[in-house]
């Protein structure tokens, strides 16, 4: 089946963000589509999926002009999106969520055995054994949720099959079997549509690389002819130099800003230890699963824990809410952009300065000084956005990104705690950020990344702690960092 | 001659506004009273709603196993059935103020007269005013009750040609409404000259409105059913406004209680229907109905 | 490929099998002890099924109201319509009888106009809220407002009392009984059960849940929301229309105040029963013994006499939060 | 200390001014005209004075209910609160006059008395729901009855009444004026303001807002949850003793009726606002207007008798939808 996109315009009121798009996607082909934050990939990607309708243009199927008054009718041709941001409905299961809209019945009743068969089968697939169908998607975290998603598109047997970042959150086993998947769907004559800001996994992964900016298609190559650089100076215009920037060693004597002895989150981790020093950069890798996260929860007071001993800047405090570690000088990034990190349905104004507000009361607080401070956060992030005041949540998955970022670092911490903090984030200002984290230790802050991307903590990090399990495995210098070590304590076949 | 023993359920409505307050207070004076009796029970329920009425009659019977019931409906045509139930079961029944739709449910009728509540102060009001002036009415809750008073009152003024009603608005037996309808009555008509508020309680928060707006036009606020407060004001004169109420004193539940437990304490019946007559209060009779310790 | 977790900490712990809501159950286990120590009347099974009878009405109120509160709504007007319609079902039974019609086909006519009735006043609550685009608390605080005014227009202000010769005919579907059981029980044990199975086992369940969860990513997965919400309301008007029939043979009459505060005895009934205000998941089954709890607490108080009257609302308060605290939230 | 971006889109300033809710506003204009056009009394200073003083009780609890329904939260006892802290308030200033202090003093000590309680009340939900995390619907039907009773109890079932000096000292904060504007009206205005600044213009009402939104993001923005919840339950039992403190004098006293159903039209008053009941977002202006407009339609239906008394709740009704719809979310 052959899907073409003819001069697709898009506009968000006064604001367009397409414009003109030509594109045609054939069977048994995978594509990657590639753009900065904001260049209109989800946006267009919706389109064909009849999320939204095009302000002009117009989608063809085989030829044949179609309008699709909404995704079902998108589905019914066989063409299926899985969202950036995440769509399930947190009270149901998660064989509940797979067939939402489709479920199979018997006579008058839902076939509930059916689905928890067939939801069983597709998250085998993907590679979630160990959820159970009838696990509601509430107590799911966020890389099992996006597993779900993948499965829920299986369940739909797509024959174009789109995939907005679905990589953004999993580890590269988890990316690995997906990939795996990509390739037995392409055999099988399924179209896919793999977006993404991990250049190596399109160089991986794809055949063909559109490349969008600012709303338009700027290159459409084979993937083979072009290199990783090639493709970020396509999507940024211009050229990109070196990704990580240089890591001078942390100052002999430089005093320890956090250090957490025997901290365990029953259920998630088990007697961790590690210290941070100013101006060090501290990364931790691990497997989805392996209790990175919740760790830094518990630190935080938002789960039941306990330590033997804890010290933020200076000050023995295990805090019991973010707000008093906030007042101790840490801030905490969290992975869950939208069920955690951002408000969006409030401001960005909001949004910004909701945890240093402050800053900004004497006593009272003053809009004027607030907004100085978006202009200001908006150049410094390089957040695109129409206007400024719109709702977070209609900002690109990217932007919301480097603003739930800008908003973390706002209160100025001693010591922030960053859990993916490129999720999402496109290759220019992902080096941006890099930037960013290596002068944020510069100023003597300690700075904590956990992240599923293993390059980017192996280019950023003076150490990193590899967790397996919920226990500390290893903690590894700069000079032992390497994938494959990274790799084999992680899966424990070190 | 032989005691039997009785076992007396009351049902009545919950204290939700002064006259009901006067129910309670009379209902337990009763009990307290009869309960020197140790072979006299008296159990004293109250509903603000009829079918929690109806659910308290079940419990009665059910539960407590009553053998006679005092009852003042908390709506006649509602609790006709339940009443009726009651009865099916050997209990003897009085019924008080509200009668039910189908009195063979019931064996006794007491009631205050609610003809005469809208009728006393028509004919006062008439006669005060000679004849002629503007009046305005509030209403209470719409009820059967209600209506009654009210088409009383109107059938009077219908003899007075002179005397224009100008409008009658729910007040719902409230003072907070009842100072709003009539500071809206105020701002409305500048010529009034007595105000029926078929409710002592109502009367209070007219006179609140009438103060409020320096008003002198108004000569007379017609209350009812004889609240102490407003009974009092009426012996010490203290309001020249308050000139006279008519009675409709929630004492009678006392009375139809007492007499209900003592018949049947002998084992007689009561007459049929014991219409206790609402008359007219002035300052001269005023003292024959203050009671200091009731709450109403 | 996700890593075999034989040396995790426990994390199976924190999927435990979800049971039935036991705060309400727990609460009203405890309540029926402390009925039984305080008259011994009360464990009796006269009083038992008296106390599920005077529960059917809000109880399949409230099997409505479940649904409606799942999906993300809420109904403020159940009690007035309850009283319209019943007001109406008497005027038009009043009216039909004396044209001859035999009293039983006048009594199953009355009956088929409330349960049309309020599917037909939920349906326009449906409307207004989806094609209206307005909030269904403001809806149904209006409609609460209407519903009660015109019938105290009906009856003038008084009451309207149902002709005798019907009142009799249609008396037993109250006070009648199968098996030993009043009809009212037969009625609401039906309903819950149709609710339960239509909540828990049928894609339109299925769809009030979703909507309830997160109306946006029901509506992107096909959905049809607005459809959905109609039902709702309307099933929740057609709850409150059986409710109805099995009102008006009780008391015969409807007036003024019928039905008044129904609306939040069946929204307790069902927040008591576990189900979270805020929508998204709830049971058929807690709704159920929340009613019966409700209604439990003022038997026991009608039972007793320990206390001043004044003070029942008092414990009808501190009964409702202490089951409340029993089942509260996990932190 | 983050990178420059000298070539990022420069952010357009548009930043536009944010309108009040118009919705509400141009219904109140319509009423108003409607009103006018039916009786002449009603656009006099006189009337307009008497509404806006009556609005005052019901309009400083809904400035508190703003508050409280932007938080995502909800409370059904005020009006028993309100009750209760006045029978509170009128006991206690009858015992302390025979003590021999001034009636000034008695009436100021009944007035702080009416704040603190309000505030201890408010406090006690406010504890309730956080730590013992119970809905806030359940928490404040539970103590809508237990204020209630014991009210009743207090009064024995009857009213209150404040004894006659005081009435007289007191009398002057509800029927005193200042440049030709009742005390009430300058209360209500100022708490209206005070709660539009508290609202917009400091950290606490921005953490409202972010509670409202998403509870688990202001949490993990490092907001004091449980604290701003707290404090907001506070702030509305302080409106409501500071409503009491000003109702007291009005009719001096309180019986089991005085309350009733406010909590109704305070929540009403704010949603047709314009705030949205699932919490976030609102302002205290369309508060501020909703209340007034509720108390213009009564006041318009008691100056005319075009329709049947019993029909005034059916207009109320149609007003309200009317009004909701003009102001309907965008599609
Ligand atoms: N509903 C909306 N209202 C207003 N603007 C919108 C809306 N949805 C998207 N936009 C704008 O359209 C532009 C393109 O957004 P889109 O989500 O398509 O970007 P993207 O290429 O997917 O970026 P990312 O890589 O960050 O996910 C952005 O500037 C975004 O702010
Ligand atoms: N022993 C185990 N068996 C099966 N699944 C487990 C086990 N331990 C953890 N998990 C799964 O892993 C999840 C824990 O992920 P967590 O967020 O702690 O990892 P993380 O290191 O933060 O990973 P990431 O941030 O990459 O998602 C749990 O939701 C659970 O489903
Ligand atoms: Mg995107
Ligand atoms: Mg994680």
């Amino acid at each position: 089946m052959q899907v073409s996109l003819r001069g697709i315009v898009k506009r968000f009121g006064p604001v367009q963000v397409l414009h003109g798009v030509d594109l045609a996607f054939e069977p048994g082909h995978v594509y990657g589509l590639l753009g900065e934050n904001g260049a209109g990939k989800s946006t267009l990607m919706k389109i064909l999926a009849g999320y939204e309708a095009p302000s002009e243009g117009s989608l063809a199927v085989n030829g044949r002009t179609v309008a699709f008054d909404g995704p079902r009718a998108a589905e019914a041709q066989g063409i299926v999106l899985i969202h950036q941001e995440f769509n399930l409905a947190e009270d149901l299961t998660v064989a509940q969520n797979i067939f939402l809209g489709h479920e199979p019945r018997r006579g008058l009743w839902l076939d509930d055995a059916a689905m928890r068969a067939t939801a069983r089968r597709v998250l085998d697939e993907v590679g979630l054994p160990q959820v159970d169908p009838d696990t509601r998607v509430r107590e799911l975290i966020v890389a099992e949720r996006q597993l779900v998603e993948i499965a829920k598109a299986l369940s739909r047997q797509a024959r174009v099959l789109v995939m907005d970042e679905p990589t953004a959150t999993l580890t590269p086993a988890e990316t690995g079997r997906l990939f795996a998947l990509v390739a037995r769907l392409k055999a099988e004559g399924v179209c896919i549509v793999f977006i993404s800001h991990k250049l190596d996994e399109v160089e991986r992964a794809t055949e063909t690389v559109v490349v969008m900016r600012d709303g338009r298609v700027v290159a459409q190559q084979p993937t083979a002819s072009l290199t990783r650089a090639q493709m970020a100076n396509l999507m940024v215009g211009r050229e990109l130099a070196d990704l990580y920037p240089p890591r001078p060693p942390v100052p002999e004597g430089a005093p320890v800003l956090l250090s957490v002895r025997g901290l365990s989150v029953p259920g998630w981790a088990e007697g961790v230890d590690f210290e941070v020093r100013a101006g060090e950069v501290f990364g931790f890798a691990g497997l989805v699963g392996a209790g990175r996260t919740e760790l830094f929860e518990g630190l935080l007071g938002l789960r039941p824990r306990r330590a033997d001993a804890v010290q933020i800047a200076g000050r023995a405090l295990l805090p019991r809410s973010p707000r008093e570690a906030a007042e101790a000088g840490l801030t905490y990034l969290s992975e869950d952009r939208k069920g955690r990190g951002l408000h969006v349905r409030l401001g960005l104004r909001e949004n910004l300065t909701l945890m240093a507000l402050h800053r900004h009361a004497r006593p009272w607080l003053r809009p004027a000084s607030e907004h100085g401070a978006l202009q200001q956060a908006v150049r410094d992030f390089g957040i695109r956005c129409g206007s400024l005041e719109v709702p977070a949540g209609s900002l690109s998955g990217g932007n919301q990104q480097k603003l739930a970022l800008a908003r973390v670092l706002h209160p100025e911490p001693r010591v922030v705690v960053l859990d993916e903090p490129t999720r999402g984030v496109d290759i220019g200002a992902k080096r941006e950020i890099y930037a960013l984290i290596r002068r944020l230790a510069d100023e003597g802050r300690a700075v904590v990344v956990v992240s599923s991307e293993l390059m980017e903590l192996i280019g950023l990090c003076h150490r990193v702690a590899v967790m397996r399990a919920g226990r500390l495995q290893a903690t590894l210098s700069a000079a032992q960092l390497n994938e494959q070590e990274l790799i084999a304590h992680a899966t424990g076949t070190h | 001659q032989a005691q039997n023993k009785v076992n007396l359920g009351v049902a009545i409505p919950a204290a939700t506004h002064s006259f009901a307050a006067g129910l309670v207070y009379w209902a337990n004076e009763a009990k307290k009273e009869l309960e020197k009796d140790p072979n006299i029970k008296v159990t004293i329920k109250t509903a603000s709603g009829a079918p929690e009425q109806a659910n308290q009659l079940q419990d009665l019977v059910t539960a407590t196993k009553i053998d006679s019931l005092v009852i003042l409906p908390f709506e006649s045509a509602a609790l006709t059935r339940p009443v009726q139930q009651v009865k099916a079961k050997g209990v003897y029944v009085t019924v008080v103020d509200r009668g039910l739709t189908d009195t063979s449910a019931q064996d006794a009728y007491v009631s205050g007269d609610n003809t005469a509540f809208g009728k006393v102060p028509a004919e006062y009001l008439a006669k005060a005013l000679n004849g002629k002036g503007n009046i305005v009415a509030l209403r209470g809750i719409p009820t059967t009750i209600d209506n009654e008073r009210m088409d009383a009152f109107m059938s009077v003024m219908k003899n007075h040609p002179g005397i224009k009603v100008l409008d009658a608005k729910h007040g719902n037996w409230n003072r907070d409404d009842a100072f709003k309808v009539m500071q809206d009555f105020l701002t409305r008509f500048k010529e009034i000259d007595a105000v029926w508020a078929a409710d002592d309680d109502m009367a209070f928060g007219v006179l609140r409105a009438i103060e409020q707006a320096k008003r002198k036009d108004i000569k007379i606020v017609f209350g009812g059913a004889g609240a102490k407060a407003m009974v009092k004001t009426l012996m010490d004169g203290s309001n020249p406004l308050i000139q006279a109420n008519v009675s409709y004193s929630p004492k009678f539940l006392y009375e139809a209680i007492k007499m209900t437990a003592l018949a049947r304490q002998k084992g007689q019946k009561l007459p049929a229907s014991t219409i206790v007559p609402s008359v007219l209060i002035t300052k001269e009779n005023a003292k024959d109905f203050y009671f200091p310790d009731s709450p109403f | 490929m996700p890593p075999e977790r034989t040396d995790a900490p426990a994390p199976a712990a924190t999927r435990r099998w979800r049971l039935p809501p036991l705060g309400p159950l727990l609460g009203l286990l405890l309540l029926c002890i402390a009925g039984t120590l305080l008259n011994r009347e009360f464990a009796t099974t006269d009083n038992a099924l008296n106390v599920l009878t005077r529960t059917a009405f809000i109880g399949i109120i409230a099997v409505g109201m479940c649904f409606v509160i799942i999906s993300g709504g809420i109904d403020l007007s159940v009690g007035s319509m309850a009283a319209l319609i019943a007001g109406v079902t008497i005027l038009l039974m009043n009216k039909l009888a004396p044209l001859g019609w035999p009293p039983a086909a006048v009594v199953v006519a009355g009956m088929a106009t409330a349960v049309l009735l309020g599917a037909l006043f939920g349906l326009a609550h449906g409307l207004l809220i989806t094609r209206g685009r307005i909030e269904p608390f403001i809806v149904t605080l209006g409609t609460l407002g209407i519903f009660r005014a015109y019938l105290t227009y009906f009856a003038d202000g008084g009451a309207l009392a149902l002709d005798n010769t019907l009142a009799d005919a249609y008396g037993p579907v109250y006070y009648g009984s199968l098996l030993g059981v009043p009809i009212p029980v037969w009625v609401f044990a039906l309903v819950a059960i149709a609710g339960a199975l239509l909540l828990k086992r049928t894609a339109y369940g299925r769809y009030v849940q979703a909507i309830g969860s997160n109306e946006q990513v029901a509506r992107y997965a096909a959905v049809d929301v607005d459809r959905t919400k109609v039902l709702t309301y309307t099933l929740l008007g057609v709850c409150v229309g059986i409710a109805t029939l099995l009102y008006v043979p009780r008391l015969g009459s409807a007036s003024p105040t019928t039905g008044l505060l129904w609306e939040l005895e069946a929204i307790a009934a069902v927040i008591v029963g576990g189900t979270a205000l805020r929508g998204g998941a709830g049971s058929i089954g807690g709704t159920v013994v929340g009613a019966i709890l409700l209604s439990v607490i003022s038997n026991i108080l009608n039972l007793t006499s320990i206390i001043s009257v004044y003070l029942n609302a008092a414990v009808q308060g501190f009964v409702i939060i202490a089951v409340a605290f029993m089942q509260r939230r996990r932190p």
